[in-house]
Parts: structure tokens; C-alpha cells; sequence
């Protein structure tokens, strides 16, 4: 069937859920799906975590390595981000270099945890200008079930609190290994991603694959553990009035307690 | 900054940059304009609909939009490499969401509308300073469009919500926020925050990009005057 | 290793690491399963028979069968670039020829059934774990099948000839020999060697590995019925 | 209507004019369309230039900065002149990478301002072996009007003449900047490139793109002050008489001394 | 014609020659097509080989330089093989980056070499950890008549045994090429590489292009000097039984000798 | 150079390096030829015509000619990395142009005609011995031509104009100019200059490399000979 009419009828059904306040799985409009967080999967990783957000689900692993400092930015670790849409996770999903969409999946993913400065990068420099601790935060779209933002950047949240840092010492310039002592990463707060979808007039936290497809515009909003609001991205091929985006950052606010209190019994 | 807000380029906390546009700059693209936002100097070009390559990327139910944003190797301080980067890819996916709600694309199926844009300098908000130009360039292309896109951004620099936000205040600045409107529409078509906004903060800081939005429209609706109509007036 | 045959993690010669399969762990693929082989830790996933992209790859006499290998950057100690290296390409050419013979691809003209395989976490014998991974995920698919292919490793240690060499294994061995075998129709689909072996060594490690393969395809056979018959039996 | 016809429809066009001693734009044979020259155009380069000729269109931008010398020239500083056809400069052209058209392009560019030795590379030393000054010429055409080899090559020689290069002084082995001193570029001899198509027995100076459409060869030769031929590069499906290339190579020096005059008032 | 038709035809043909015990081209099963080794062929490299095997043809050259060791190898030299189609070797070759089956070839050619241990690599080291002499052996298939493995491995074997490896000093910590000095490579076995494919309930040896087309699956076996098995890779997509696959192990003791004694006529 | 003209190989100004074609070298290729010229050692193979892939690149109204210059990574001092160089894809292009007026591509329409080339060992002058055996591999695969192609360099050394100028000549050189010629319609199709030349120096270096091409030109014609006539001559 062609995909597109498939596409506008479940548009049609979903909002005519929507007009009287339901969505099709049985959530009000502001519900996340249930958050399954389980970290230290990945042993050989410095830290890890498996996220399953409904049927979207994150493996998320953490190296952790001494590297070079950017130049410029000689009195700051490394912090990368990335996301990666493996093709068993979705049918459309292809191998090969990241397109756009992957692109800008991970750039969020990343700037959600940079932006609300999650970790003390000050804290993660060996020798100020030549020697720094690089941590890699990779995230692996296992199932792709809509919203991979968010799981993306919960897995890497997730995997970032369940990280023993190694030691290094400096000798003759050259970082070496301490073997036996760890200590936990330097956090200073909690970032929580929270996206929402426009569907005609309505705003639904939390979109599945489904709901995805026939939405008219995105947006994923982060915020700290403060209330501050850190990382804002508008998608989708539609806009989004000054009011719905004031009613979303209010949301993402609340939502975003909900989900940073599961993040605090990870700590 | 000053104490009573002047910033460090002379300007007011709700004042833009200079901006001129000029349209129907180039003359291979079916449309384009070049615009000066500040230090930015961006190029658009707009070419379609027309039929697409490879084929299997065709929509036979409507129009694509496809859109480039690329940075000159001689664009920024250090030397650029001209392939594209992570950056430019996904400000490129962002520019294409923001244009989009504003082209009518159903009247043309199985075509491609091509949005080519150049940054031959940059300067703090060239992305809005890119989809300003594109936008015009689109109207020059004779694109039917519901609405033009105009775009600026605010952000917050010590401790201040400002409008536009230029190189030396993003580099230090405390939160950047580029906003895309439809300014008839009324709709918000990008979004993006960088930076650490209380909520109060958060709303100021969009309802002030909003204004500079609409200002930026009076100046693309005046170049597009400029060229369509002599004497510059309807 | 000490004298009497006890190897660096406890095993005996022919003993095998903890294998446990899940299968149907994917919501997206057709089929999948999830292993842990020792301290390796895979998933497959299986799409088709389904059209091919791009279409000039169809053959119109037959389906045809992809594979790709791939790690993620964390899964080894070291962070490997995620973009596929040589040797994940070539064993993506070694699994897929060791699942082929299995496959009865004859029935799907111009389609293609891809295996996508990722190794979380990397110990010795991934490709053997992989394999047993893939083919319960082609059979979880509903793909038809002559048989399942069971994949395990043996090789030389310390002067002896043992089953399932693992990772520290690996590195001081003197020989690592993935087999693949499917076990009903007594078929050696994979076989490769590193390393040093004389002939009489070389019978013995194939036919400790073929050993092997016979109880990992319990393991694989347990898995699948756990998954399709409620009870676990027939 | 297809593309090849009309070709042929314009070769005959433009042929039956040449017989008459006319181009389809009034021009003469040997006559160049108008160079227009505007240097000073991106202020944040070290050196830039806007050049129109007839309806092509570039930007070339110059940056300089400190540089490892190539390995066995360590007493040279380095030059390197790119090319690229902006999507935009023509519905023909595609983003990605180069193809060999472009690479042409680019080398050519290079190879005249390389061959007839315009910057004396020994003066851009900072160490010996160690430390160089690199100069990198990049040109985009903007607008693809025919003859991009002379138009890329006046606007990459005016970019260079348009040149503050900055000091840089040796500490610890390594260039640091030193603020607010510059220098001119040490220029040695003016280049100068002239393409002219080949269209049945007629040679043109300055092809349009029409006309490149329906020629039969090109010829590119570059000359210096001391009218020198030092650059030729033969392009196109079909070639050219002994005789007609030495008549190229005469027009070049004919044609370039005007050109030469133009850049002299940019020094 | 369509191919799939013909080679079902061309495998009806071979097949009921084999149960004659014959071959297309008069060979018994185990027999070898000649193998011609022509050394020195590529003077302006350190050592080189032309290959025939029949219609199979190889040029391999040797580059032997300085290099610094692989991290955690740093009591080794490097030894990497490579092997190439080129595109005129085979009307189905294209140029570009190389496909699956290029990469299993140059990858199976070097691990023969490398796990039969041909060369003590302990004897290329200039300073441990720092500095080490690497061997680049490239091979180029210039025509494709089947068994590309055994062929590239031959040539790569020449190529090594026809080298004249430079004399490096270490002056301030850097190597020096001491002009006029050479030895030869530090050779410990004689690895030579047998390839067989399975028709049918047929094992042939070192297969033609027409054998390959039919096939149901290879095996390629590589033993060295002491008359251990050192390598092996199956391909193609259908089994062996376990008493085939001891069969072929016999098979490649019994040809590499052979081919062992034609190797030791280069040393 | 000696002061009488003799240069470091011994060679007078006007002599040629040695030169040798055999052609019909390789199997597969449709035609094929060897050159050896000084110290050059480099094969050419031909494939055509053919169907084109990617469909799309076909002309309808005429077939089309590709080329490929590759250099192996042994064919230089230092080992060259096999990815194709800039440098590569330039002269690809301009021998491609300077076959193509010499091969009648209009019988073959929507057909690909591949010329490969691989330089083994590279001297000065590659691309006009690369040129010197394409042109003899099109004529061995039967190719309808309107003439050979002939190519020869000329230079400047030591202040005195040169034939052939080699490896050596060339490092240190004044100027290297590569020429191609079709010997019977007495058209250049390759013409290149590197180096610095008076006018008149230009004239004589020309007429230089014409005479060499003329020369060269022999040596391709007794090499078909001796391949088509089997006593060489007609």
C-alpha cells in the first residue's frame, strides 16, 4: 500500500483520538512512555547502559581514554557524543555513513550534554595545554521505535553515571595508567531531553514511531537539574506558534523532573 | 557592555546589525539573492522545480526541497576545509525544515526546488543571515510560497537578553537562540538554543528574536520591491 | 594453563564458554536473536525476502543473501572507529558464505534477505558467536532453511589442542580455527585458520571445533524452541 | 528539446557569424569580454577578490598562515591555489566532491601562478626544514559564464596582490604572531592566463559558455612579465594545428599584456 | 546469452569430464597450471615479480622504508601485503575503492606470509619502540584467469625473496639510508599457498576462471617450509564434509612442495 | 650536459630515449599493449565497446570514452598510495581528450569504450608513453580510428631545448612540455607546458616534441605490424 495514503489515515485516526484528549496507545498528551534504565552491560566499557524507552531501545558505551586537548581549549577534557541508527533497527535504515538525520540525532544527543555543562570538563585535564582525558559517549539505536532523542540521550546520561573514571599520572610527560583506582565523573548536573510532536493543534510529549510519521513538527527541549532550559531544537517540515513553544519549554520543565528523579537513583 | 547597554559594537540591547539585501544577484540560478547581515555575506541560490537526480529520491505525490549550506574556505579565521562538515550538514537539515512550511510544494511532483547556500564570510548568525537570503532567493525563483522566512536570533550576553548576537558576543555569550518565522503566519519554523536560559529568560529571549524577525522582513520585503517594482513602492 | 589440562579461566580442554541465546529480541527486524558467548555479547537482525536497493543488484533466478559484521566503537578496549574496517568487511564476506549454503534463497527471486550483526562487546571467537546469532535470527525470520549453522572456534594453547579459545587465549595461542557446520547435513560452511599446526594437529582441532558446533546447535535448537514452543519440547 | 541538437544548431549559428568575422556578442576574435576587478572583499581573509569577466563570476579568498614545510623543500614556503563551481554558479554543477572537470580547473589555476614563479617562495622561510609561511589561494566561481581557467586565475592573482601577509617571530621553535605588522606578498612577475576555444578553423580569446559548448578544442597558455610562455594546458575532444598553436601562443602574449596592465593598478 | 545459463551449462561440461578424471584443459584434478616467476622486474623497486599461473597474471613490487612500529609492536618490523584487480584485468573489475572480494584477497595473501611467520620480523627493528623498517608488498592481478589467490601469493613470495633490503643507521635518533649497503630479507620458511575448489564431489586444484564460475566452494591452505598448516580461509557459498576438507589439507602439503622447490630456485 | 649537447644518459638532444610496444599482451582485455620507454614500464588495456553503467551516463547519440591513468604503488621512488591523486584524474582527463579526436565513437552510440592504464615503473614522460600504448591497446581491440595518437615531451635543460626529457632532466629542468600528436591528420591533441620558454623557445620545443612523435609513431606501427602481419611488414 502506498505509503503515503497509509501515512494520512493514520494521521486522521490519530487525531480524532487526539480531539478527545488520547492517543493511540492508551497515553494522555503529556505521558512519556515507560523508562527502562539498566547500566554496567557493557563490562569492557568505562561505563555503559541499555535504555528502553516503549519500543525504542539505546545501547549506550563510554571509553574513556587520555587524548589530546583541542586547541584552545587547553584547560578542558574531551566530551564526544555520537549516535548511530544500526541498520537492525530499522527497516529503513541503511549501512553505511551517517546521513542527515543520524547527523543531527547525534549533534542533539551531544549539545543536550555539553550545553548544560553535565560534566566538569576542568576537571578531566592531566597536564593543562598538552594531556587531557577524552571521554566517548556512543550510542547504538538497537530498535527504533520513535523519539530517539530522548533515548538516546537518556542511554547517554545513564552511561555517563555509571562510569568509573581510571587514573592516570603523568611521567616524563606521557600519561600512564594507575592501575586499581577509579573515581566517579566529575557531574555537575543532570540534563533531561524531552521532546515533544505538533500534531495539527496538539503537542504530545514522548512521539512513537507512528506518531512520528504523521506529525507536522518536532521539538526537544533540555533542561538541568536548575529549571534552566539549555538545548532547544525545532524539526519536522511545519512550524510551531511563540505560544506552543512557551506551553512546550513549561513542559519539557516538568517532564524533566519526572525523568532526572530516575536518573538520581542511578547515582 | 556597558552599564546602560551599549554593546561592544556601539549597538542598543534590541538593535540589529545593518542588514542590505540584494536580489537577483546571480545569473545561472533561477532565483538568488546576497545578503550582508553584519560581517556575514552569504550568497542563495535557488534552482527547480526541476526534475530530480538520482530518480528514486522523487516524490510522485509532491515537490522535495533539498538545501546546501556551505562555508568558503576563506569564510572564517582558520582556513576551512571545503568538505562539508557535521555542522553545515545538519544546519543544512534545519535551513531546509525552516523554508519548508513556507513553499508550496504539491503543484509540483516528481521535481526538486534546490536551495544553494554560500557563506562567503561569517560572522555570529550566519544561519539566520543564510535563510534570510534563501528566502528571497526563493521568491526571485518565482517559487509559490505561502510566506517569506525571515530569521534572527537573540541570546543572552552578560546577563542580558539581546538581539542579534554578534561573533565576539556568541564567544563569550551566555545562551544564542536562532529563531525562523513566517511573519503573516505567525509560525515558528526553526528553533535552537545553545546556551543556559532561565524560563523566564527563555520567553524574553524568543519573543525578542520575534521582533527582530519582523524587522528583517521589512528588509527582505523591500529588496524584493526594489527589483519587482521601480520605484520601489507597490 | 596448568598441567593437567585447566585452562586460564577454569575450563577444560573441550569445554566450552556459557553460551545463552535469546531469540525475537528485536521489535523492528523480521527475525533476530541476542548471544553471549563467553564475554562476547552480539545481536542479529534479519529483514526479507524484501526488495533490493539498488535494484541493479537483483538477481532475476534467485533471491540474494548480505551480511554485514559490525562493532560498535565501545565494544572493544581500545574505541574503534565506527566506519566498517577491513576486517569486519571480510568477515562479513566469511559469515555470509557460511550462512548461504543453509539458506534456500532459490524461492525469493530479485529480493534480498540482509543479517545485520553487532557486536556489543568483543571477546575471542566473535565471528563464531555472530554466526550462531545469525542463523537463529534467520530462522526467527521464517526464512526457509536446509539447516542451522552452528559456528564455534578450537585452536593450539600452550602446545594442546582446546576448544573455544577465548580472548587472552587468542593472544599468546598458536593457533585460532573458526569452523561453521551445519550440523544435520554434516557440512563444513566456514573454516579458517591462523596460525601453526601440524597435519595431525590440524585433524584433531577440526574435529574438536566440529564437536563444538554439535553443542552449540543445542544451545541454538533449545533457543529456538523457548521461543516458538511453550513448553520448551515438541 | 534535446540538448545535443540545440548544440549543433548553435555551432551553426555561431560559425556562419564567424565567417563574418563577428562572435554572437559582438565581440572581435581576439577581443576579451570586460574584466572588472574588485579586491578587498572579505575582510577577514588576508587577501580577496570579486573578478567579473563578461558574465562569469568569482570570489577568491587568501588566507595565510604558518605551515610545515613539504618534506625536501624545506626552504620554500607553500601555495596552494583550489578551485570549485558553487552549486549555485551553474544547474549543472553538483555538490560533493570534485570532479575531474574541477580538479582541471584547480590545477591549471595553480600551475600558472606556481610555473611562472609570481610569489618568491624562498622569502616565506620562518626555519629552514621546519617552519614555513602557506598561502592558500581558494577561488569559488559563483556564476559559470564560460572561460573559468581565466577567470579563476585573474581573481586568484588579484586575491594575491590584495595580500597584507602577517609577521610571524621564531619562540621556543615556534612562529608566534607579532600584531599590528605586515607585509606585502613578495611578488616576482605578474601572470597572466588567456583561454582560447578552437571553433572549425576559428581561434576565439575568451569563450563564452555557449561558445565552449559548441567548440572543438581549448587552450589555456599563461605568461609572465618578461613574456615568457610558461603554463599551456590543451583541453577538449578535438585538437589543433601546429600552425593555429603557435598563433595561440602569440595572442596569449598580445592579450595578457592588457590584462598585466589591469593588474598593475592593483599594486 | 543470459550467464546464469551458461554457466550452468559450462558446470554440466566440467562435471561429466571430471567423473572421466579429466579436467577442460587436460589436467588431472591435482595438477597445477605452469607457474612462471620472473624476479627484478620493477627495478626502481626493492624487489618485484611477474607471475603466470596459467592465464592468471600478477605483477608484485616491494618498497622497503623506514616507519615507525604498530603501538605494542614495537620489537617488530612491518610487513603488510596488499593485492589489487586492476580494472584491464577483467572486464568486470572497476576502478574505485576495493569491494569485498579484493579486500578477502589481499587479506588472505597476507596472512600466509604473515602467520607462516616468512619473515623474522625481530630483524627489522632500527630502535626498539621507535623505529622499524617496514616492507610494502603490492600486488597488482594485471590479468584474471581464476585463482587469483595463489597467484598473488606466489608473486608476493617472489617479490620478497628478490629483494635488497637498504642499510639504515640511526643518527640523532633518526634512521640514515647508508648509500651502497644492502642484505638480504631475513627469511625463515617458505610459505607457498594452495587453493582448491570443490565441484560437485570433485576437489580440483588451482581452479581457472571458467572452474571458479561453476564452483561450489574453495578452500585456499597455505603450509610452510616444515610442512605445518598455517593459514586457511574457505569461500564460496557451499560446504565442505570434514573428509574433504582433511583431503585438501593433504593435497596442499603434497603441491606446495612442489611449488616450495620452485621457490627455493629464487633464493 | 656536456658542452656539446651530450646529456646525463648519454642521449644527443634531438635522440630519443629506447623504446619498445608489444602488443596484445593481456587476456582479457578486448586490446591490449605494453610500452617500455627509458625507464617507464607501463600497460594499457581496452574494453569496449561495451554497455555503459551507470545507465544514465550513456549518450544516445554517440558512444563515450573513459579513461583511467593509475600509477602502482611501487612504480615511484616512494611508495604511492593506490587511492587516485589529483594529479592522476588531471592527466586521465587529458589523454582521454587526446585519444578521442582519433576514435570514432559515433557508430556505438549509447556504448562505453574503457582505456586503463597502469604505469608499473614511471620515468619522465609517463603520460605520453601511457598515451603511446592507449593508442596502440585501441587499435589491438579493433577500435574504428581515424589515426593513431603519437606522443613525445620536448624541454628545456640547461639552457638548450631537449627531446625526451627523462627523470632526471626533469627535476632540475627548465621546462617540460608532453605533445600528442595524430601523426597522418597532423593534429596535436594533447599539448601541456610546465617550465618558463621565450617565444621562439616555445616555437622550437614544439616542432622538437612533433619530430619525436613522428618517431614514436614508427615504433607503434612496426609493433601492430609485427602483431597483424606475421613477417612485419604489410
Amino acid at each position: 500500500m502506498n505509503s503515503q495514503i497509509l501515512d494520512q489515515l493514520k494521521r486522521e485516526k490519530i487525531l480524532d483520538l487526539l480531539k478527545t484528549g488520547k492517543r493511540i496507545d492508551g497515553r494522555s498528551l503529556d505521558e512519556q512512555r515507560p523508562l527502562i534504565i539498566e547500566t554496567g552491560v557493557i563490562p569492557k566499557a568505562n561505563g555503559s547502559a541499555r535504555v528502553k524507552l516503549g519500543n525504542t531501545e539505546i545501547i549506550t558505551g563510554v571509553k574513556i581514554q587520555p587524548d589530546k586537548p583541542f586547541p584552545d581549549l587547553g584547560d578542558k577534557g574531551i566530551l564526544i557524543c555520537t549516535a548511530e541508527i544500526l541498520p537492525l533497527a530499522d527497516p529503513n535504515a541503511e549501512p553505511g555513513p551517517p546521513n542527515e538525520e543520524v547527523i543531527e540525532l547525534a549533534r542533539v544527543v551531544d549539545r543536550g550534554i555539553r550545553e548544560t555543562e553535565m560534566i566538569d570538563l576542568h576537571k578531566l585535564v592531566l597536564i593543562e595545554n598538552k594531556s587531557v582525558i577524552g571521554m566517548f559517549i556512543d550510542s547504538s539505536v538497537i530498535d527504533s521505535g520513535g523519539n530517539l532523542f530522548d533515548a538516546c540521550s537518556y542511554a547517554s546520561v545513564a552511561g555517563i553515571l555509571s562510569c568509573t573514571v581510571p587514573k592516570w599520572e603523568i611521567k616524563d610527560e606521557a600519561p600512564v595508567l594507575v592501575e586499581g583506582v577509579t573515581s566517579k565523573p566529575p557531574i555537575k548536573t543532570l540534563p533531561v531531553s524531552v521532546t515533544m510532536a505538533r500534531i495539527g493543534d496538539y503537542i504530545i510529549v514522548d512521539p512513537t514511531k507512528d506518531e512520528e510519521s504523521c506529525m507536522d513538527a518536532r521539538i526537544t527541549i533540555t533542561t538541568n537539574s536548575d529549571g534552566n532550559i539549555c538545548a532547544v531544537q525545532k524539526g519536522g517540515s511545519d512550524g510551531f506558534t511563540a505560544e506552543q513553544l512557551i506551553q512546550c519549554s513549561e513542559t519539557a520543565l516538568t517532564v524533566g523532573r519526572k525523568i532526572r528523579k530516575q536518573f538520581e537513583t542511578l547515582m | 557592555m556597558t552599564e546602560d547597554g551599549i554593546r561592544c559594537d556601539g549597538r542598543r540591547l534590541d538593535e540589529l546589525r545593518n542588514i542590505s539585501i540584494k536580489v537577483g544577484v546571480l545569473k545561472n540560478a533561477d532565483g538568488s539573492a546576497y545578503i550582508e547581515f553584519g560581517k556575514n555575506k552569504i550568497l542563495a541560490g535557488v534552482f527547480g522545480p526541476r526534475d530530480v537526480h538520482p530518480k528514486h529520491m522523487a516524490n510522485p505525490d509532491s515537490g522535495i526541497l533539498r538545501c546546501r549550506y556551505h562555508m568558503s574556505p576563506f569564510s572564517v579565521t582558520e582556513r576551512k576545509n571545503p568538505a562539508p562538515s557535521r555542522r553545515e550538514i545538519e544546519i543544512s537539515k534545519v535551513i531546509k525544515e525552516a523554508l519548508q512550511p513556507a513553499v508550496i510544494l504539491k503543484d509540483y511532483p516528481r521535481t526538486v526546488i534546490d536551495v544553494f547556500i554560500e557563506v562567503l564570510q561569517a560572522d555570529g548568525g550566519s544561519r539566520c543571515a543564510a535563510l534570510d537570503a534563501a528566502a528571497v532567493a526563493l521568491a526571485d525563483a518565482g517559487i509559490p510560497m505561502r510566506d517569506l522566512v525571515s530569521a534572527c536570533a537573540a541570546g543572552k550576553v552578560a546577563d542580558r537578553i539581546v538581539l542579534d548576537v554578534n561573533n565576539e558576543e556568541d564567544q563569550e555569550g551566555q545562551a544564542d537562540m536562532p529563531v525562523a518565522l513566517m511573519p503573516n503566519l505567525g509560525k515558528v519554523t526553526l528553533l535552537q538554543l545553545d546556551g543556559m536560559l532561565k524560563p523566564e529568560e527563555f520567553k524574553t529571549c524568543m519573543q525578542t528574536a520575534l521582533v527582530g524577525c519582523k524587522r528583517v522582513y521589512e528588509v527582505q520585503r523591500k529588496a524584493l520591491m526594489e527589483k519587482y517594482f521601480q520605484n520601489g513602492e507597490q
